[in-house]
């Protein structure tokens, strides 16, 4: 076995995985993480793909190469755009449900773990 | 050879044994750790792939950036008991396992019978690649036979970082992302963020330059940047800018404004959209890059920091 | 001549992977935070030297050699500063225990 | 195989159709909340004569329109390519949005002389993205093309649902994000086995070389499964009700009038132009059922809304599922028999059609809400006397739901009724039937609430606004009027269509 097909398989497995860990995982924190796994699949298959078009004296089709980057960036520019989502939904949802769960009043006060926030500049 | 093979077995093992354990620990910070680390190792299956462009990628984006991005969230969400939704069932769980399973065999099935030899377009990428002056081929890709994905993936940065500043609640606009640092201040970081990033510049556009002929460009070289303005702001040496400042803006836009005013000189000289005139080919396309970086690595920046938040504005 | 470095950069590699592996090995038996940053600071800078070492023989053109020494400047640098973060969260955290 | 077609004059067209939207997203950055309505109520005339200009070369020309960005061919290069059917659909999205525009402005008004605010600066840019994302989606010739033009169409939609910062909605998004963002990498795998196995992703190419490799096969499924999703039919449809009903009016009626339709555009790309003959009949025959799932399953939950908006989102649930009967009726073996491009004709039309019911009724049910100081179905009494112009528009556009005459709606389901007697599958007849019913159900349970005496007192927030009523009216006449138009006269759908493959089927 070549080690594209390998790393071919490699990255049909990582598709399985992220899928799983997407589709099952209940925190939507994990879900942004399985969504790079599947990215990560996805990007490798292109990346074998342009192994196995290796031509020309170069090393692999640099036209899946070029695809990947921008493949990349824009999986990047999605998590960022859910981080930022989720961070807001959770404050909101302590904000507009304080009495729910435990001992948060009202809006940022201090938990035990924000001692390392504030201070600072 | 049956080194270079226990190799790639060995690291395509680790690798997924990585992402199964990022999938399966109880602890988010945990998978985000592992998630960094998936990152790297896959960076180095891309230099076995031959695909040094896209291990820099790799390395800066999944193993770097968005390591932080996470990180970064893991923390400031634990500070909210968030109402965990319940885990779904085990038949659920099990039907969802057999799915991905059968994703997973229709995959390698398709990747076995894959066409031998495979189809490239790397005889005609190499054919042509005069045209621009280039020595790499993924450049002249990114930046001339497919610049229009590259074009629009520079709108799909900008408009992904209008939709993290749209998230911010309406008395927010106009404010700050929160600061980065914590801690009070670590002598040994601020330190290190006065001492890497004038080397850290140097790299970054050593990167951007050399992408013409050999791996590198504005993504890689855009991030490393990105990369010191976070460890400044880190280190509490400077704070996320206010959204509302035009500077700022015009900083943002530029790049990508200047991308498309390339494509329209070139309808209006070259007589097609991003069409270089021949003889400058090169000279526009290092041009193109070297405006746009700014404007990435800005992007980049602001979109690891976050939207803005009104106490920040002091 | 060419021989004789061939034999230094497999000894230097060889012997920067084992003070990886040390490292490693203290990472995971280490009892706790420090010793454990001991291990893998020390273990890492040391192995990382003495491969890039192994490595400078074997590039051509000063400006390969160069960029392999940036390399392990850099990853000292940050390496030192991280580990100093560590260190000092660890003992914020067993202070206010 | 396919010869590539060379690029043709008026290509630049296509070009205009990208820049103009985007040049507009940077100017109202640059400029800021105050000048964003401004620049995009320029270019929306500007945008509106690119879309007719096109669709006029096309009609007029009878051929696609083709354009090789940076003069680079396929299989090199990226095409841009207009035929009738990108057309249409541009038009549609051009008219849509032009009056969602107008809509939008009593919403989302920067006020001169206070500070910069976050939602009309927002709603602006985000707005003329997803319009910049539409035309990229009916212009891109190229699946990787495609694949970034539905991320820029994600980006910009998805925090239009939330631009009003309640949890629930933020909540929403992100959901809708999680979906669209799975739908846009099962795309992406499928792309990358489809230049594995054939080295190009040039649409004109492919249809010329895809043949029943399994590869070829997985890819389909995992690409189809993808668009599924980020066009929301049923089972995939979780995302869209809390998403399109929570969103501002104006978001809602571009989300449920477009945004979804460009997935689907994608999915009769992949079907009817890459793979005609890969496609068996046994898969058509499975996308159209999950479409009558669809129309069965979601006119019932509309059916027991109790909230206006939830309704006319399940109501999209519903009429998604329409769009999917086409495919049993159109492709493959079924082309040669009679009623096949009828089908088709019907089920773009049914797009369209839609497109302009659902904006008049989202845009209505927002003006109703404005007024009312809420969208309860229970609480409508008497808005018909508040409102008359607009809940006739309502009606009009539910009768171009239900598919009576004469509508838009009529005729799309007259089409796939006919096609599907005609070839023999008189199941999918039974469920259009059975679909216009319970849609007249949820319609008039709307409708007899308006003209019913209010059992409280109806308190009016608000003055009604007639020109925002009159926005309204036209949209919701544009959906029956298309039922006006002679069916010879959608010939534009099939331009560029035949030529493209066995040839001279018509």
């Amino acid at each position: 076995m070549s080690a594209a097909t390998l790393y071919g398989l490699s990255a049909a497995a990582l598709v399985g995985i992220g899928l799983f860990g997407l589709i099952t995982h209940p925190d939507p924190l994990r879900k942004i993480l399985a969504f790079n796994l599947l990215g990560g699949g996805v990007f490798l298959l292109f990346g074998v793909i342009a192994r196995r078009g290796a031509a020309a004296g170069f090393g692999g089709d640099p036209v899946p190469q070029a695809i990947v980057i921008t493949g990349i960036i824009v999986g990047f520019s999605a998590t960022a755009l859910a981080v930022a989502l989720l961070q807001r939904l959770f404050e909101e949802n302590n904000r507009t449900a304080p009495q729910a769960e435990g001992s948060m009043q009202g809006a940022p006060t201090v938990s035990s773990h924000d001692g390392d926030r504030g201070g600072g500049d | 050879m049956i080194v270079a093979g226990a190799f790639d077995l060995a690291l395509a093992v680790t690798v997924l044994a990585v992402a199964t354990w990022c999938v399966s620990v109880r602890a988010t910070f945990a998978a985000v750790v592992a998630f960094v680390a998936f990152g790297l190792l896959v960076a180095v299956v891309w230099v076995r792939l031959a695909a040094v462009d896209v291990a820099l990628t790799e390395v800066a984006i999944q193993g770097g950036i968005v390591g932080v991005l996470l990180l970064g969230a893991t923390a400031s969400l634990r500070r909210y008991k968030a109402a965990v939704a319940e885990r779904s069932g085990a038949t659920q769980r099990l039907a969802v396992a057999v799915f991905c399973a059968v994703v997973f065999l229709a995959l390698a099935t398709a990747v076995l019978t894959l066409p031998d030899p495979a189809p490239t377009l790397a005889p005609p990428v190499a054919a042509s690649l005069l045209a621009f002056g280039l020595g790499n081929p993924v450049t002249g890709v990114l930046l001339g036979y497919r610049a229009i994905d590259t074009l629009l993936e520079t709108v799909v940065l900008l408009l992904a970082l209008i939709g993290v500043w749209s998230i911010s609640p309406d008395r927010s606009w106009g404010g700050r992302p929160l600061p980065m640092h914590s801690a009070g201040r670590a002598d040994a970081l601020v330190y290190f963020a006065r001492l890497l990033p004038p080397v850290g510049i140097v790299i970054g556009v050593y990167i951007v330059w050399v992408g013409a002929d050999a791996p590198g460009g504005k993504f890689q070289g855009g991030t490393i940047l990105a990369a010191m303005w976070m460890l400044v702001m880190m280190a509490g040496l400077r704070n996320p800018p206010s959204v509302a400042r035009s500077g700022l803006r015009l900083l943002l836009v530029a790049g990508p404004a200047f991308f498309f005013i390339v494509g329209l000189a070139g309808l209006a000289i070259s007589g097609g959209f991003l069409a270089y005139p021949a003889p400058y080919a090169k000279p526009i396309i290092l041009l193109i890059e070297l405006v746009l970086t700014p404007s990435v690595a800005v992007t980049l920046g602001l979109l690891v920091a976050g939207p803005p938040v009104r106490d920040a504005r002091q | 001549m060419s021989f004789a470095l061939d034999v230094l950069s497999v000894v230097a590699i060889s012997a920067g992977a084992f003070f990886f592996l040390a490292g490693t090995v203290g990472l995971l038996r280490f009892p706790d935070t420090f010793t454990r940053l001991h291990a893998l600071t020390k273990a890492d800078n040391l192995g990382l030297g003495l491969v890039v070492l192994g490595l400078l023989p074997q590039v051509d053109g000063a400006l390969g050699a160069l960029k392999l020494i940036v390399v392990w400047l850099l990853i000292l640098s940050s390496g030192a500063t991280v580990a100093q973060l560590i260190a000092r969260r660890a003992r914020l955290i067993a202070r206010s225990r | 195989m396919a010869a590539i077609d060379a690029a043709t004059a008026g290509g630049y067209l296509l070009v205009l159709a990208l820049v103009l939207p985007y040049a507009g997203v940077f100017l109202s950055l640059i400029l800021g909340g105050r000048y964003a309505e401004r620049i995009a109520l320029v270019l929306m005339p500007a945008c509106l004569g690119v879309a007719i200009a096109i669709a006029a070369k096309v009609l007029q020309s009878g051929k696609a329109l083709v354009y090789f960005v940076g003069g680079w061919a396929p299989p090199l290069g990226v095409a841009l390519r207009v035929d009738g059917l990108s057309a249409a659909m541009m038009m549609t999205a051009a008219v849509v949005m032009g009056a969602t525009a107008l809509f939008a402005r009593a919403n989302f008004h920067q006020q001169r002389e206070l500070p910069e605010a976050r939602a009309p600066l927002m709603f602006w840019t985000l707005f003329q993205g997803i319009w910049g994302a539409l035309n990229a989606v009916f212009i891109g010739g190229d699946l990787f093309n495609l694949y970034v033009a539905l991320e820029l169409l994600t980006f910009s939609a998805v925090p239009m649902v939330c631009l009003d910062g309640r949890a629930e909605t933020l909540a929403a998004a992100l959901r809708y994000l999680l979906f669209a963002l799975m739908g846009s990498l099962l795309y992406l795998l499928g792309v990358a086995l489809i230049y594995g196995t054939y080295g190009t992703l040039d649409i004109v190419l492919l249809s010329g070389r895809v043949g029943a490799e399994p590869t070829a096969l997985v890819a389909a499924a995992l690409m189809t499964a993808g668009l599924l999703a980020k066009t929301a039919l049923f089972p995939l449809h979780l995302w869209l009700p809390p998403a399109h009903a929570g969103a501002p009016p104006a978001a809602s009626t571009v989300l449920s009038a477009l945004v979804i339709k460009a997935s689907f555009f994608i999915v009769l790309r992949l079907w009817f132009d890459i793979m005609p003959g890969a496609m068996n009949q046994a898969a058509a025959q499975v996308l159209a059922a999950l479409g009558s799932v669809a129309i069965l399953f979601g006119s019932v939950l509309a059916l027991r809304q109790a909230r206006l908006k939830l309704l006319i989102a399940y109501s999209t649930v519903a009429q998604i599922g329409y769009l999917f009967l086409m495919f049993p009726l159109a492709i493959g073996s079924a082309w040669a028999m009679t009623g096949s491009s009828g089908a088709f004709t019907g089920g773009v039309l049914q797009a369209i059609s839609h497109a302009c019911a659902k904006a008049a009724m989202f845009m209505g049910a927002g003006l109703m809400a404005e007024t009312l100081g809420h969208d309860r179905i229970a609480g409508l009494g008497g808005i018909a006397r508040m409102m008359p112009m607009t809940t006739i528009s309502f009606g009009l556009a539910g009768l171009s739901l239900m598919g009576l005459p004469p509508s838009g709606g009529f005729t799309a389901k007259w089409l796939l009724l006919m096609a599907a007697i005609q070839s023999g599958q008189w199941w999918w007849a039974l469920v259009v039937l059975a679909g216009g019913l319970l849609t007249g159900g949820y319609i008039f349970r709307v409708l007899a609430q308006t003209v019913a005496e209010a059992n409280e007192p109806a308190v009016q927030h608000l003055p009604v606004a007639r020109g925002r009523e009159g926005i309204v009216l036209a949209v919701a006449l544009c959906s029956v009027l298309l039922g006006l138009v002679p069916i010879s006269s959608f010939r534009l759908l099939h331009v560029g269509r035949f030529d493209m493959l066995a040839g001279g089927l018509l």
